[in-house]
């Protein structure tokens, strides 16, 4: 079978996110002063060929825990369908 | 035209790098007074020509020149590039001039996933405008380049205006001016490496002229390049040109 | 008069980092014992890193007087050397080793951050930047990681922040395997009588933080010895600090402007133990003391206690003691580069740092006790020489057979990483930003950098063969001095001053404080023998891998950066072969030596021989003669044989402009 | 009232995704050669202050059409929850 997985990968909370600052700063110029607080992190979208659901999920976590997220700066979360 | 000066316009961002080099290589033209325009003014200060230098604005946050369209600056950049103003962009102002529809397509990232600084070739294309001109046709220029999103994209559709309206003023070649993906750094589509706008008074390139513009870094290519643009729009005695102009034709 | 914060033990002190001994001395100091914050600020100011307490002693004894030496090494962040003309030169090298093992992009990218800090706190405009890059076998995937990351966060700083890359070197050996050295240099311009000082005075003044926000950045050996980490806290701790190189060139713009004003008394970057060493620091160099208000310190997470603001390591801050009265003069310039600031405190008369918390006195503390120079403790430590330098000298050059398949061995030496073109790290680096690098198109053994403003050209160089100084300290470290000095002559400069940085494994290990020590005393006589002062630097000890039952230390790597001068860039010298019919001369004499060569090493799998041989008088005849023959303009290129031999050496120069070379050997 | 928005910013399909292509690559070493088809974009969450959802919806939605996205190259969709 196959699934589609939609991974957020966001920078832990209690780092410094740069490029958020920089966007929430630029707001005022969009004239838009109450959007507040920008994080940016990384949306992943991948086929996932398996058993069964529990076994895609399995897979995604891997992929996600030794590849696509750094534990050390991010965390991350995704959410499964089938194709 | 009478010698009366040019007023040169360049844009400084915060995050702008290259703004100085753009300024030290205008500065070579005797009749020409270039002064700094700072991202929150609104006036232009009658600039005849105005300049949006390489450099990481805004960190190049989000995407390269993302930001920096919304300075308050760009709106009076916008407004005279509209009436026919002259804008030139390199680098960093090249995505300014696309993010803000002054130009069309967008650059992406590199296809290596990585910046590149080096040496690149570049071969003028024939398209009348001022940028190109005076140079010799078929002579490929070595100008370095330094970017990580320098990858020139646009659709079916705006490729295909850019083709028919003759808007390419660069593409990546060979030493010997062969085009082909090996000799393209970024993976632009067509080799593309700079376009100008259908009205030809917006130029936009990713490689550097103002980095080989000076004999004391052993490359003045650049230099050829800044001539063409300053010959044609204000009648500037070419500093490189002719010479070399008139070696090219000769060897 | 007691603080309201709870008393510590000697417990407490161990927990962070300190020694019984040292707890006691804080106890004398202050007649009484320290509450938790004020223990915490002893404990980042007499650490390794502040105090340099196991180093100091030998440091000293390096040569750092020198006619063209403006400000004395240690008295500012980085030595200034007179380079002529009304213009002096801001130059130094720094270590991120440790936060580069944990997290490459980032560690890399805060050390070029940390480093350029350094320079412009001086009121320097960084031009140039160099990095000394070694990690451990290319063959592993942790190495590749490293690599990776670390090249890709020099570059997206260095590039971002807009100052070229003008040199560099990359060493692979398995000994950096789990502790990658990452030194980055920054060289800066600065005309005399501009430049701005590390200093606080005049009571009444205040104290501005400015630029980045504050966090919980880099304060994990006190967070566990608090007694109240628990989970909460812990979660929200940053393991890594995050680089903004869009702040750093805001800062920088800001800051160069804002000491034009006049209006600014001192200033100094906030790097290691953040608010806690620049106040010190600063109120101890001008004999001054300061009130600070830590709750009026913009901060970047909630909830954040007196000792939490107080150590924190965020990234791009500076300190700064403005004037009284001409505060709205200095804040416009802040303003006009959108840079966050607060007044956070004022200076006072006598030398003891008051530190409220919403006006509840938290620590009070004298600052010249806590500095370098001042009360901070300095070590003697022991050393002994280890068992494996006998075995160096076992080495019998007769037991190597002469190999038959030379051509084999050839390809072998141009295909080892720490030989082979290193384009590949290189060209992720902007290394053309400023118009001024000539070695672009016309590679030189130096970085060289076209001074636009007097035409004279500054040449630039990091180097240390470390696999020399493992085989003999005090031989490889003055080799590692002298090849720094050959590369600047060999492009047409003359060598003016040193920065260091010393890389080396435990201090309380006595084997590896004799390497320490014999390579300060190498280093020391060949600085002393070519004339260059050492300006500053930085000293990174515990660099080693911790195996189940031993610790094994690094190579002992102390980083080499020279700056020389030429007077323009007609005298640059590259190093390719120029044209056809050239005649090719050696200089200087070649003996059957190939003891710790890289063909030793990785042909013949020998680790351990003598450091090569090494004369300085005769480095200094060749050098000098070398240095008539550029002036003189009588010779085409120079290249300087180092890593491979004379063979690498040749097919350098031949590569530039893609000739060849017909050498006939004297057999 | 205060809405947090959660946008998905991901390239065109027809678009050549460099990144995308080298992480599906190191799939195989990883031992996961059942995945495929990597696509990365931008996952970026921010606060809106407005009056009600809608407001907050076109306010996000211009921030999303001028900033946050270049339609050139890009598509964006989002998700609104009150804070």
């Amino acid at each position: 079978m196959k699934f589609i997985a939609e991974i957020d990968i966001m920078p832990h909370k209690a780092l410094l996110d740069p490029q958020g600052k920089a966007v929430s700063g630029s707001m005022k110029n969009l004239g838009l002063p109450e959007i507040t607080d920008v994080r940016i992190g990384k949306h992943i979208s991948l086929l996932v060929e398996a058993e069964s659901e529990t076994e895609a999920k399995t897979k995604v976590e891997k992929a996600c825990r030794e590849l696509l997220a750094n534990p050390i700066m991010e965390d991350f979360s995704f959410s499964l369908k089938s194709a | 035209m009478p010698n009366s000066v040019i007023r040169v316009g360049v844009v400084v961002f915060p995050g702008s790098n290259c703004d100085q080099d753009m300024i030290d290589a205008l500065s070579a033209y005797p009749e020409v007074s270039v002064n700094k325009l700072w991202h929150k003014e609104h006036d232009l200060q009658q600039s005849d020509l105005v300049v949006l230098p390489g450099g990481f604005s805004f960190g190049d946050y989000l995407r390269s020149g993302a930001i920096a369209r919304f300075s308050p600056i760009m709106r009076e950049v916008i407004d005279f590039a509209g009436k026919g103003g002259n804008v030139f962009g390199v680098c960093n102002g090249f995505q300014v001039l696309c993010e803000s529809g002054l130009l069309p397509g967008a650059l992406l990232h590199n296809t290596s996933n990585r910046f590149i600084c080096r040496n690149t070739w570049i071969m003028p294309e024939p398209n009348n405008s001022a940028i190109t001109a005076k140079l010799a046709p078929g002579q490929a220029l070595q100008v370095p380049i330094a970017h990580g999103e320098g990858r020139f994209y646009a659709n079916e559709d705006t490729l295909r205006m850019i083709r028919d309206e003759q808007q390419v003023i660069f593409r990546y070649c060979s030493e010997y001016g062969e085009k082909a993906d090996e000799y393209n750094p970024n993976g632009a589509i067509e080799h593309i490496a700079g376009i100008c706008n259908q009205k030809r008074n917006v130029f936009g390139m990713m490689p550097h002229p103002e980095r080989a513009a000076d004999a004391v870094l052993g490359n003045t290519d650049g230099r050829l390049i800044l001539d063409s643009l300053m010959h044609t729009l204000f009648d500037l005695p070419a500093l490189v040109l002719d010479t070399h102009n008139a070696h090219s034709v000769v060897s | 008069m007691q603080t309201t914060d709870q008393l510590t033990t000697v417990e407490t002190a161990k927990k962070l980092g300190l020694l019984p001994e040292e707890f006691e001395r804080i106890k004398e100091i202050l007649g009484r014992t320290p509450n938790f914050t004020e223990l915490s600020i002893f404990s980042v100011m007499w650490s390794e890193h502040c105090s340099y307490k196991n180093s100091i002693v030998w440091l000293k004894t390096l040569p750092r007087e020198g006619a063209g030496m403006l400000a004395k090494a240690g008295e500012e962040n980085a030595g200034l050397v007179d380079i002529g003309k009304g213009y002096a030169c801001a130059f130094k090298i720094e270590s991120h080793n440790h936060p580069s093992a944990l997290e490459p992009y980032q560690g890399a990218a805060t050390g070029v951050g940390g480093i350029n800090r350094d320079i412009f706190t001086m009121g320097a405009r960084p031009v140039a930047q160099l990095n000394s890059l070694r990690f451990g076998n290319l063959k592993l995937d942790k190495t590749r990681w490293l690599l990776k990351g670390v090249v890709k966060g020099i570059g997206d700083y260095g590039n971002a922040f807009g100052i070229p890359v003008l040199g560099g070197e990359v060493f692979f050996d398995p000994c950096y395997n789990e502790n990658p050295l990452v030194n980055a240099m920054s060289v800066g311009i600065v005309k005399v009588g501009e430049t701005a000082s590390a200093t606080s005075y005049g009571a009444g003044n205040h104290v501005y933080i400015v630029g980045s926000s504050t966090g919980k950045d880099g304060i994990h050996g006190a967070t566990f010895a608090s007694g109240d980490l628990n989970e909460e806290s812990a979660k929200d701790l940053p393991a890594v600090q995050v680089g903004d190189p869009f702040q750093e060139k805001l800062l920088l713009e800001a800051t160069l402007e804002v000491i034009k004003t006049g209006a600014i008394i001192g200033m100094q970057d906030m790097g290691a133990a953040g608010i806690t060493c620049s106040t010190s620091e600063m109120s101890a160099k001008g004999e001054h003391g300061m009130n600070i208000w830590l709750d009026k310190v913009p901060t970047r997470q909630e909830g954040m206690q007196a000792w939490e603001i107080l150590l924190s390591e965020s990234q791009e801050r500076m300190l700064m003691v403005v004037e009284a009265g001409r505060e709205a003069e200095v804040e416009a310039v802040f303003d006009k580069w959108d840079l966050h600031h607060a007044i956070i405190g004022e200076v006072i008369e006598g030398g003891r740092l008051k530190y409220y918390m919403k006006g509840e006195l938290v620590a009070d503390v004298p600052a010249n006790d806590l500095v370098l120079g001042g009360g901070a403790p300095i070590y003697h430590r022991e050393y002994k020489e280890p068992a494996y330098f006998s075995e160096t000298k076992k080495f019998d050059i007769n037991s190597i057979p002469e190999p038959d398949n030379l051509k084999e061995i050839a390809l072998h030496l141009l295909g080892h990483p720490n030989i082979a073109s290193k384009r590949w790290v290189y060209d992720q680096y902007d290394s053309m930003v400023g118009t001024a690098n000539i070695s672009t198109n016309k590679p030189a053994d130096a970085g060289l950098l076209y001074l636009k403003d007097t035409g004279k050209v500054l040449a630039m160089t990091v180097d240390c063969n470390a696999r020399y100084v493992h085989a003999d300290p005090e031989t490889g470290a003055s080799i590692a001095v002298a090849e720094a000095a050959r590369n600047l002559v060999c492009s047409g400069a003359k060598p003016l001053g040193v920065t260091n940085c010393l890389n080396f494994g435990n201090p309380y290990n006595p084997e590896v404080y004799w390497q320490f020590v014999g390579a300060i005393k190498g280093m020391g006589a060949a600085c002393r023998a070519f004339d260059t002062p050492v300006t500053g630097g930085n000293v990174s000890f515990y660099n080693q891998t911790v195996l189940d039952n031993s610790t094994v230390p690094v190579f002992p790597t102390p980083t080499i950066g020279m700056i020389g001068l030429m007077d323009s860039p007609e005298e640059a010298m590259g190093l390719g072969f120029e044209s056809a019919g050239d005649l090719i001369f050696m200089l200087g004499s070649s003996r059957n030596d190939i003891s710790s060569s890289q063909y030793l090493s990785s042909w013949h799998k020998v680790a351990l021989s003598p450091a090569p041989a090494f004369n300085i008088n005769d480095e200094l005849v060749l050098q000098a003669a070398l240095a008539t023959l550029t002036k003189g303009k009588l010779i085409e290129s120079a290249h300087d044989v180092s890593d491979g031999g004379l063979f690498v050496t040749l097919a350098e120069s031949g590569f530039v402009n893609s000739l060849g070379c017909d050498i006939q050997s004297e057999q």
